[in-house]
């Protein structure tokens, strides 16, 4: 199981977590983002997504990296779908696993957080009417 | 603007756009000609200047160089790969 | 599946979770509680677990009906195995679903919490030399 | 106690104990008879009179009736389960 994965392929969100915690380990997260049939209000029909992968997987391994440093986790998984993703599926699972709860809980979601804030990855909506390029954080990152 | 930096053989630096970015461009990766003292931002300009439909991401724009953030008045190298990012939306 | 459940057969982590995101849910965490193989420097060979089952159960839903009050997540699901747990398998998966991440972490942190301070179970390590009864927060509860 | 108390008829409370508790005890459940004025506090007084392995618990040990978590000085009723509950290590 690769530890970072851009794909176009839909996510298997029960291997992802499988097979992580180690012998000391006592705690395992794992994290769904899944695509959401109504946001603000108005309903969604599929989701498509695009990534920059060749600066994609670095900033995960950094993620994962800094996630280490911060929070003691070595056990991290960041597998993100790219392409056209329908309602209910996956767009990403995040999985970790920690000897305590509470660190695995951190990891998972300190990855989550940096994952919306600068990975380079993109998402659009598409609706019955038109379509449109969701924006995240507009603060731009410097490094 | 490519072909120019071309047929001269003059050292290049590849320009890529993202997600709406690049459609507001419309087109995704373009080629320019390298030259000592060249910045991030002066190619934004420049960018700007060819694509005026990029005007409103000005603000929010990231700049990745070699798949690194870096700061806007980043210099260039030669073969550099410089990335224009609208604000991600991934997750 | 249950939302509620006390087994003495293996949990599937990846049932617990499956399923429970709506159509408005973006977010699903699974958290798995795992039989630790080492735990303050000793190894342990094996877990066994013991719950005052008719009141386990009443206070899981306690503890959902808080969550759903203080995270406003109504999508949670918990199962806890007792019985002899070997290592490496789950002894407890809490599933949250939810609109947003946020708040599907906090509704299976928090639930983890409160299964640790208050749900009537009890845990025994069995050792190469011996057995113990692990013990939680000494604060007797009060209601 | 419990036979004495079945022999008059009197209405009984059920006195569970669990884990290291019961371990300690040497037994899981115990009738007792009930009087008005009955309290949790008055039960484990009693249990430990019979007990005295159960001693170290006191401090730590949690009171609940008909399955939820109570004050040491509940008054107890008629046909109630009481249960005393070492620290919890579920999870």
């Amino acid at each position: 199981m690769e530890r970072f994965r851009i794909t176009g392929e839909p996510l298997d969100e029960r291997a992802v977590g499988s097979g992580l915690a180690t012998f000391e380990d006592g705690a395992v997260v794992v994290f769904s983002g899944v695509a959401r049939g109504r946001n603000r209000g108005r309903q969604v029909l599929h989701l498509e997504y695009e990534a920059y992968e060749a600066m994609a997987l670095p900033v995960l391994r950094g993620i994962a990296a800094e996630v280490r440093e911060r929070f003691g986790v070595e056990r991290l998984r960041i597998h993100h779908r790219v392409g056209r993703v329908g309602i209910g599926e996956p767009s990403v699972v995040v999985a970790a696993a920690a000897p305590h709860r509470r660190s695995a809980f951190e990891a998972a979601q300190h990855a989550m957080n940096e994952i919306k804030r600068i990975v380079p990855i993109w998402k659009r909506e598409f609706f019955e009417d038109g379509e449109v390029w969701v924006e995240g954080p507009k603060e731009p990152v410097t490094g | 603007m490519t072909e120019l930096a071309r047929s001269r053989g003059t050292p290049l630096v590849s320009v890529l756009l993202f997600a709406a970015a690049r459609e507001a461009a419309g087109r995704g990766r373009i080629e320019i000609g390298y030259r000592p003292g060249l910045t991030a931002a002066a190619v934004w300009e420049r960018l700007i200047g060819e694509h005026p439909e990029l005007e409103p991401f000005a603000a929010s724009i990231s700049v990745a160089v070699n798949h690194r953030f870096v700061p806007r008045d980043t210099l260039l190298d030669p073969g550099d790969e410089l990335a224009f990012l609208p604000p991600v939306s991934g997750g």
